[in-house]
């Protein structure tokens, strides 16, 4: 079964790749929705078949066969379905099947519309490989395969320049990351003797998280980090993690992929392969309890990934720049949640953000399509009137992620700013500062999405007015005689109208037992205790009985303790700091509606529009020091003088060589037979007088 | 009765004067029929080996040593052929370019 | 020991006498059989004396003639290999008969005597060795005579040959699928009963196809028409015996002729039961008889063949060969297999 | 000298006499003819060995088939006999001498010590299914050695397609 939801993407990238160039655009959409829809029944019977069993922790293996077995080094072609993978293959298979509806509209008329679907197919396959494979590699496998689809798929439009530049970007960016995740897994086979996640006695296989489980607390400190332990592992991970999810200091190619086609920016680079990492950090929080160091490193960067990109996506004109910094942002708050130990906030967000952020991506793809493909908001505003259900949809979304009470992104994001400031996991005073930055970060959310829709949906009209917008004012002759907007066609709005579904009501599946006093149960991470280590006070051993720290029951994630606990449990400061919350996304809604609908085509401090001059700092530091390094040291030193000089060394011996045998190979077959012959009587000789 | 050792010293002697014949031979064609003289006189250590020890093996041996015979037959008649279409002649010391 | 030597002398010198007087008479009878239809009377002056007896003194005036015309030698002629080679076609066609039985067996002065001069439990394959070595005499016939018509004459045959084995060959492999023999006398003894008509192409009715693909292939080794490009005369004179003359040539026609009787022998006692027939078990020298009736038979049908149909083209002969013959015979084969697979 | 003796020296000198005629003929037709003789005696030593139907098998394939195709090669070519007759090694002509005669005292050499000279008597009862008949053969191939059998049948296969593409002209 879990076989069958890997294999279906990849049977229909398989059709639509080999004959998919002959059929037409329904006959494509059907094969590739189809595929996807059949791991998306898959997924969902398979977890309310099993949701109880899976609830208790138990594990389900299928087991494919085995890949490589290498002396004591085994890694098997084999799935595992547990809560974590459970949840996420949910969530992807059910927005990507959205996804891939909203591109059937979307994609209407391109002429590589085969190629893109084969493409996204495929994606499905290494995403769902990735998920549900039972041990690093198998997961390396899947995670490389995403990253091959991004590539492809950044680069669709590989005519233009500056796709197949930004498709480069993200491969060469990724490829750092995934060197750092490499050696983490190697590492950790060199340590734990094993990549598998857990035992499986039935195939006599050992784990490494019970490895991870029997080994001491690293201590917080930064010599650990190069002490080749677990700490180690957990920072190389991290890189791979850094790379794919794009964090602080790999984020600068998920801006550039918006090259890509919208629903690609929205399934590869909001909803799924972005949170990869995520994913990782959360299937091996086992070795993250065990190295605080790491920990700390992983809030720290994703606090600062979340504020950096946040500011930045203030100063952006793209519609789906905006987007991407956003996504940088809250990506960032993901990693925040891992940070401080809330594994299960960090893939809740995970989760209500791919259906806000799907659903934002698509709205902006409908805006766009709307627009006859323009991207530049400037161009924008007034489209409320013509696009009425793509802004009702995308109105619940800005909502969501902007963390206005009772939809979805409230709640994920205010876990994850209350967890972090309950935080035992870390010395004082990071938990304020985290909680902080996290808070101030929401603020600047809330005004950034709001510029987005004010100057997108509401004001003046600024479309067809080609001499507006200055620089672009060529590139507005060419698409803006296209008519007047117009709202897409069924098959783009309605996967909007689900998602804004999700968005409004994913929340309610992990309401936090704070603000509902214990009335709703917070389903969502009961159901991903079993798959999670729980987070560990590294100065004690008191690691089941709650925090000094902690009002509340619910300071580790851990499980039963927390439950018999948690009734009597004061809910104050949570409730507090939600109120604080509130009030912060409803002034920064506020602030964005004031300042934004009054000038919405305020200037933004040049700092913040060139994005703090990132990329022209790694041009500076890194890219152009290896293109002097590459041309006159490996190029024209080491290429040139020693390469070719041992390559024409070889080729010169070689002839030398050949020279001298050629009078061997003479040509005449009687002088073969004599040397035949010869060696024949020598052999017999041999045997005859041994 | 014959004793086998009168059998494989029959063998010996054919083969040495089929290993003869490659030797000194230059005519393409005769080279090709001292290898089948060659041939010949193995099959005959087969059969012979084959009949005194009571093993049929040797004797199917034999009988798929003719058949790649019949093959090699078939394909080195054809090189001979296309080789005399090129060059007019069936010497091998006049063949040694390598090549048609 | 000796006993068992002077039989066999006797018995192959009796059967080389009679077969030679069967080539004989099989000239005369071909030539009748073309006149009749041809609508002529053909030879029937020479007789003993006054009588005319229908002509049958024909082969002996002939054979007289052949032996007193001059024997030549063209000048470049390969001589060792000229003089051989009429030998070398002959030889096979008369050692041929050696495995093939004509009667059951006859008690003569006390003694039991088995009609047939030996039996090998490969006689089949012996058969087949003989015909394969048979092309020899005619090849070396071509090459020797160093004429141009003579040499394309022998490359026709060798050629010829060698594509019409493969179905002959093949087309035998049905038969020994039904007998599960190779001794051609177990195959005449397992075609007895049933008053002697249990024959095996009315035992396994699909052996007439095969019988059909065997005659073709029969008629193409022996070099009969329509398939006798070798002396293809329009075209090569006489092909591979232009030069040939006097006893040379006697021995080339009279090879011809033995082939013919020995295809049609080797039909009989495959396909028609041997010398089996009504009555044969009561009274055993009706075992030859019947056995020549049946083996002039088929002698005649060829002759009717050769004076009713034109003859093939060489590049129509070796496609007949190659993509008609040859396949037709190998799905024999499988349909046989198949057949016999479902009867047991 | 018992009978299987003189039978054996017949066709053993036989086969001698027509292999070295191989290689003392300068006409390559000639060659060939002898070794069609050196093939029938050894067929015939084959029915001394009991091989009934090695030996058949030898005629109908070897002297019936490949040696007729050599024969019609021969004849086809034709080959003028005024050819310059180019010799690039002499040295190797003299050469066989020695090598021939090492490499006859070797196989002598090993030979030696074998003693075996009495055929293993025929089965009673079941002398159909002695080694070396139809029935023996067949049995084999079609169980124990059917694999390379049916490799073979490939072997052939690949043989008349590449002699094909060999013997066809340019064109055709």
């Amino acid at each position: 079964m879990l076989g069958a939801i890997i294999l279906a993407p990849l049977v229909g990238a398989a059709i639509l790749g080999l004959f998919g160039k002959r059929m037409g655009e329904r006959l494509i959409g059907l094969i590739a929705c189809s595929t996807v829809a059949v791991s998306a029944i898959l997924s969902f019977y398979l977890f309310f078949k099993h949701h109880a069993e899976l609830e208790q922790g138990q594990k389900f293996y299928e087991y494919l066969f085995t890949w490589i077995s290498v002396g004591t080094f085994r890694a098997d072609a084999s799935l595992l379905l547990d809560s974590l993978s459970a949840v996420y293959i949910l969530f992807i298979t059910f927005v990507a099947f959205w996804i891939h509806v909203f591109a059937t509209g979307y994609m209407r008329g391109d002429t590589g519309y085969w190629r893109f679907f084969a493409y996204m197919n495929f994606f499905m396959f290494s995403m769902l490989t990735l998920v549900l494979a039972d041990n690093f590699l198998m997961m390396f496998v899947g995670w490389e395969g995403v990253g091959l689809c991004s590539y492809l798929l950044i680069g669709y439009y590989f005519t233009k320049d500056f796709a197949n530049d930004a498709a480069k970007k993200a491969f060469i960016v990724n490829r750092i990351g995934d060197f750092g995740f490499a050696l983490g897994v190697m590492l950790l086979f060199l340590k734990a003797g094993t990549i598998f996640y857990f035992d499986d006695p039935d195939r006599g296989i050992h784990g490494a998280f019970s490895w991870a489980f029997s080994q001491a607390h690293d201590p917080l400190a930064w010599s650990a980090i190069f002490a080749g332990g677990m700490t180690t592992i957990a920072i190389l991970l991290f890189v791979g993690a850094t790379g794919k999810s794009a964090q602080l200091p790999l984020y600068v190619w998920l801006p550039d992929a918006m090259a890509g086609p919208t629903p690609v920016s929205a399934l590869i680079h909001a909803a799924t392969m972005v949170t990869a990492g995520v994913y990782m950090v959360a299937r091996a929080s086992s070795i993250y309890t065990h190295a605080p160091t790491a920990m700390l490193i992983m809030a720290v960067i994703g606090a600062a990934t979340a504020l950096f990109a946040a500011t930045i996506g203030l100063a952006q004109w793209d519609i789906k720049k905006v987007l991407a910094y956003s996504t940088i942002s809250q990506l960032g708050y993901m990693f925040l949640a891992c940070g401080v130990g809330a594994f299960g906030a960090g893939i809740f967000h995970v989760f209500t953000h791919a259906f806000f952020k799907a659903l934002l991506f698509l709205g902006a793809g409908s805006v766009i399509i709307g627009m006859h493909h323009e991207q530049d908001m400037k161009r924008m505003g007034g489209l409320k009137k013509y696009m009425p259900v793509t802004f009702a949809t995308m109105f619940v979304g800005w909502l969501a992620i902007s963390g206005v009470p009772f939809l979805s992104g409230f709640f994920s994001k205010d876990e994850i700013l209350y967890r972090s400031f309950i935080t035992d996991g870390l010395p004082e005073p990071w938990p304020v500062i985290l909680w902080g930055v996290g808070a101030f970060t929401a603020l600047i959310t809330a005004v950034y999405m709001t510029r987005l829709m004010v100057m997108t949906f509401w004001g003046k009209a600024r479309f067809g007015d080609a001499h507006d917008a200055g620089a672009h004012g060529g590139h507005g002759e060419e698409h803006g005689h296209g008519g007047l907007p117009r709202e897409s066609p069924r098959s783009m709005v309605l996967p909007l109208v689900v998602l804004a579904a999700g968005a409004i009501f994913a929340g309610y599946l992990g309401v936090p037992e704070g603000l509902s006093g214990g009335k709703l149960p917070n389903y969502f991470e009961h159901f991903l205790e079993p798959s999670i280590a729980r987070s560990k006070v590294p100065s004690g051993d008191a690691q089941a009985n709650g925090s000094p720290h902690s009002p509340s029951g619910e300071t580790t994630i851990h499980g039963a303790v927390v439950q018999g606990s948690a009734e009597v449990e004061d809910h104050s400061l949570e409730r507090m700091l939600t109120g604080v919350s509130i009030i912060i996304a409803l002034a920064g809604i506020g602030m964005g509606w004031v300042w934004f609908g009054r000038k919405p085509l305020w200037e933004p401090p040049s700092l913040l529009e060139h994005k703090y001059y990132v990329d022209e700092v790694y041009d500076a530091t890194v890219i152009q020091p290896i293109k002097v390094g590459a041309i006159n040291v490996l190029w024209k030193f080491i290429d040139v003088r020693i390469i070719d000089g041992f390559v024409n060394g070889a080729g010169q011996l070689a002839g030398l060589v050949g020279g001298g045998l050629r009078h061997l190979q003479s040509g005449l077959a009687r002088s073969y037979v004599a040397v035949v012959v010869l060696g024949a009587l020598l052999i017999i000789g041999y045997f005859v007088m041994r | 009765m014959v004793p086998l050792s009168w059998y494989l010293g029959l063998s010996a002697l054919l083969f040495t004067i089929g290993a003869v014949g490659v030797f000194i031979k230059r005519n393409a064609i005769t080279i090709f029929l001292s290898i089948e003289l060659m041939l010949n006189a193995v099959n005959l250590t087969f059969v012979s080996l084959s009949g005194f020890f009571g093993d049929v093996g040797g004797q199917l041996f034999v009988f798929i040593v003719m058949t790649v015979a019949a093959a090699e037959a078939a394909v080195g008649l054809a090189i001979i052929i296309s080789i005399f279409r090129n060059r007019e002649s069936l010497n091998v010391d006049e063949v040694d370019t390598l090549k048609l | 020991m000796t006993n068992l030597l002077l039989e066999w002398v006797i018995k192959t010198i009796v059967i080389l006498l009679i077969l030679v007087t069967a080539v004989a008479y099989a000239t005369l009878m071909e030539r009748k059989v073309m006149a009749w239809i041809q609508m002529r009377v053909g030879p029937n002056r020479v007789g003993l004396g006054k009588f005319r007896l229908w002509g049958l003194m024909q082969p002996l005036a002939d054979g007289l003639k052949m032996i007193f015309k001059e024997d030549i030698v063209p000048l470049q002629a390969s001589h060792w290999l000229y003089i051989v080679a009429p030998a070398l076609s002959l030889i096979p066609a008369l050692m041929t008969f050696i495995v093939i039985p004509y009667g059951s067996q006859i008690t003569l002065f006390d003694h039991t005597i088995e009609l047939h001069v030996t039996r090998l439990n490969v006689g089949l394959l012996y058969v087949l060795a003989l015909t394969s070595v048979g092309v020899y005499g005619i090849v070396l016939a071509g090459w020797s005579s160093n004429n141009k018509y003579s040499l394309m004459g022998g490359l026709r045959s060798s050629a010829q040959m060698i594509s019409y084995e493969l179905a002959l060959g093949l087309s035998i492999v049905s038969v020994l699928l039904y007998t599960g023999t190779l001794d051609l006398v177990e195959i005449v003894e397992g075609q007895q009963g049933f008053h002697g008509l249990a024959w095996n192409i009315f035992h396994y009715p699909l052996l007439i196809l095969v019988f059909i693909i065997f005659y073709i292939a029969s008629l193409a080794e022996t070099n009969r028409t329509p398939f006798d490009l070798p002396e293809a005369d329009s075209e090569l004179v006489a092909g591979y015996h232009t030069e040939y003359s006097s006893m040379k040539f006697v021995m080339f026609q009279m090879a011809e002729y033995l082939n013919l009787i020995t295809a049609s022998s080797i039909s009989t006692t495959l396909f028609f039961g041997g010398w089996n027939g009504p009555f044969v078990g009561r009274l055993p020298l009706l075992g030859p008889v019947y056995f020549t009736v049946k083996v002039f038979v088929l002698i005649f049908l060829a002759m009717w063949i050769r004076y009713t149909v034109p003859r093939f083209r060489y590049d129509q002969l070796m496609r007949f060969g190659w993509k008609f013959l040859l396949p037709a015979a190998i799905v024999n084969i499988i349909i046989s297999s198949t057949v016999i697979l479902f009867m047991r | 000298m018992g009978q299987e003796k003189v039978l054996f020296i017949v066709f053993a000198v036989i086969a001698i006499a027509s292999a070295l005629n191989i290689l003392l003929q300068r006409n390559p037709l000639y060659s060939a003819l002898s070794l069609i003789g050196t093939l029938l005696a050894l067929s015939a030593l084959y029915v001394t060995l009991r091989a009934e139907f090695i030996a058949a098998v030898q005629i109908v394939v070897y002297a019936g088939a490949i040696m007729v195709l050599f024969i019609f090669v021969i004849m086809l070519l034709n080959v003028p006999k005024d050819q310059p007759q180019v010799e690039k090694q002499k040295g190797l002509r003299y050469l066989a001498i020695p090598f021939a005669g090492l490499m006859i005292a070797e196989m002598f050499y090993v030979l030696r010590p074998i003693r075996l000279s009495t055929l293993p008597p025929v089965p009673s009862g079941n002398a159909e299914q002695a080694v070396g008949t139809t029935w023996s053969i067949g049995t084999s191939l079609f169980t124990d050695y059917l694999l390379p059998f049916e490799v073979t049948s490939v072997l052939i296969l690949m043989a008349v397609v590449g002699a094909m593409v060999l013997a066809r002209r340019e064109g055709d």
